[in-house]
Parts: C-alpha cells; structure tokens; sequence
C-alpha cells in the first residue's frame, strides 16, 4: 500500500502517519528533510525544487515497492515537495509501517537514501550573494 | 531522426533551455547522443555525473533511440 | 533539549515534531510504537502498561542524553504512555532532529532500543482468555 | 532495618502488593535482600530477569542498602 505525491503546497506529516497506520503494525517510523538554514557555515536564505516530475514520481514508486519487498515493510508513503521552500519547511516526508520497528527503520532509511541517489529532482541553494545547484560539481 | 530532449538543474542552465530537438542520424544508441551533447555543450563534462533517461527510464549508453523518444539530461540528484 | 514526558493521555506527534523541529537541523527521524492486534497469531483485546514512574522519567532522560552526546542529535521528545491503551494507539512517541539524517535515525534507534532494555515499564496483554506480563519468562 | 519495597508487574502479582516493609538484618547488601525475596516469594526465580533498583537506580548486588532505601523489584521490562 503506497502513497507516492509530488507536491507544490506544504508537506503534511499526520497525514502520511495516517496513511500508513494499521492495525497489524507494531512501528512506524518518518523521516523528515527540512530546508537548514546553512551550507557549510554559509546562510542559505531559501532552496528552490524542480523535478522531472513522471519520472521523480515514477522513481519513488519504484523505491517504495522495493522497500515494502526488501523489508516487509506494510505501508510507505513518500510525499516530496517541489518548488520554493522557506527555511524550516518540510523538502520530504516518508512514513513507513511494519510488524516490528527494525523494518520500519531499515525500509525508511533505504527509501530517503535511495532517492537521493536517483530520484530525478534537483535543489538549488539560494544565498545573499549567489545561487548554486547542490551537489552538481565533482 | 528527431528525438526531443528535456533539460532539468544545471543541464538546463547550460543547454539554455527546457526543451530541445535534436536531430541525429538513424540508428543512435544514448551514447552517440551524449557524444553529440557533449561537443554542443562541453560544460556537460564539468559535471559530477550526467545521465540519460529515455522516456522516463534510466537508459544505458548501448540502448538504441528511436524517433520522437523524449531524452532527459540527468545532473546529480539532489532531492531529500 | 529535551522533552521527556510520561502520560495517562493519548500522545501527539506532532508536538513531539514541533518541539525537535529545529532551523540548523536538516532531519527529523520520528518513531511511533502502536498497540499491535495479535501477538503470535493471537488477538488482542488491549495492552494495559504500568510504570515506576520517577525511575521511568529519569531512564528515559538518561538515555536521550546519551543519545545526543553519542550521535550529535539536537533535540529530541521522547513521550511514552501508561494506563490502558486500544489497539492502533501509540505507546510511544521519539522524535529526533540532526544536522544530518544519519544522526537521526541512529539517535531514534537508540531510543527505542535502549528504553525497550532498561526504562521500568511494563505491558501486559489482555486477550480474550486470560492476560499475560509480555516478556516475563524466559 | 527496615527496606520499603515497591513491586511492579508481574513481581506485583508474585509479591501480592505493591508496597511492602521487608525487615534485614543490618549490615545488608542488594544480594541480601534478593536472597530473602526469593526465599519468601520463590515464583520470583521463574522470571527471565529480576533486577533491584535503589532509590529510582539500577543497583549492582555488592552496594550496600540504609535505613528507609526505597527498593524496587524490576522484572522484564516491556515499554515502546
């Protein structure tokens, strides 16, 4: 059971957490990718998203059926939000159900690790003085 | 044969454009045209990584093309 | 910072989220334990958890502290239930921020893992037909 | 001397009250009065572990206990 979304509107957690409660699931756990307010010491003033949206949503997707597989996971949503995000605000969502917590944990942490390794969707740090598209040079 | 290609991130600051046609000679696999992309726009090279993806999927290099396939310019991911 | 709670009243998340929400924080992990329907294919009815409480609250402060020092967290709420609970209601609550999000699942982790070892809590099941201390005999 | 024992759980149910004045030759240790429970509540060595707490700490056997320690019978515990 999934419940993948790309969104431009702020992020909602107890809504992901509902999705994915069930009655047969001792865990849950949600990890949560907040916008920092500094890079590398440096004062980032706001990040702007844009993604290959089919391919980003089809990507997640992906993700999330290899974490229900690879962990037995029962339910995972994974919202991600696109566009101009405040210090603070919620980048990413996922909410991940199972029978005990190490799975919970495990299928979670594989889905965040793995989309930022192939999720087509990119950041870009706005600056006092500049801007740069995070992680793009060697 | 005309393949369309979409830039996303950086790629499209340097390619200047979301969309773009780009014309190559039948057959092309993915890697004929990053060879083609490459020398139209060399800042490609200075990135950490470029992948292609073929309508919607990563492709591999050895994949072939065909006409009207929509063509992605990858840069790093950095979502999360 | 800490928010360590002990509580007679269903438990809310998102104050749990609130409070570890942080600007120089990228990750929040968050672990919610939910009253389980069966235990070993067995139906249960609902989980009754009693406490030592002074010792419960002082176990739970000292492994959050350790979770910190040990992990680099930043804040964390560690909220857990006692009385009566229903089945789907949460047991316990851990939220978790970090600069950076291994820290944060490591740090959650840890939470759980230790105070399911050490914190004086205890819950029993009641079923149908009896009801049974969990894990009180070998 | 006198030691308030609490019990919690299933030493609860083994004990049959929550609280409890148990009388100790003086001086004791943590290992005494764990001697003289089992010995009056036997059902306690069935348990997978029982640990003593003294005045809200977990107490290894050695430590010596005082006048009005508070001590708890901490059996398995289960929270999250």
């Amino acid at each position: 059971m999934l419940d993948i979304q790309l969104l431009t509107t702020p992020l909602d957690t107890q809504a992901c957490i509902q999705f994915v409660h069930a009655d047969d699931a001792g865990g849950i756990d949600v990890f949560i990718g907040t916008v920092r307010n500094a890079t590398k010491g440096k004062a980032v003033l706001r990040l702007d998203f844009e993604a290959y949206e089919p391919m980003a949503i089809a990507e997640m997707r992906k993700i999330a059926e290899q974490a229900l597989e690879k962990f037995g996971a029962k339910k995972i949503a994974l919202h991600h939000r696109v566009g101009t995000l405040e210090i603070g605000e919620a980048a990413v969502v996922i909410a991940v159900s199972a029978p005990h917590r190490a799975a919970a944990f495990d299928a979670c942490r594989y889905c965040i690790d793995t989309l930022k390794e192939t999720v087509p969707i990119w950041k870009k740090e706005i600056f006092e003085d500049g801007e740069v598209w995070v992680a793009a040079h060697p | 044969m005309k393949i369309s290609l979409l830039s996303f991130g950086i790629a499209k600051d340097i390619t200047g454009q979301r969309f773009l046609d780009v014309e190559l000679p039948s057959p092309a696999t993915v890697g004929d045209l990053r060879s083609v992309l490459v020398k139209q726009f060399p800042r490609l090279s200075e990135l950490a990584s470029v992948r292609l993806a073929v309508n919607s999927e990563y492709a591999d290099e050895s994949v072939f093309l065909s006409e009207n396939d929509e063509v992605a310019l990858i840069p790093p991911v950095s979502g999360g």
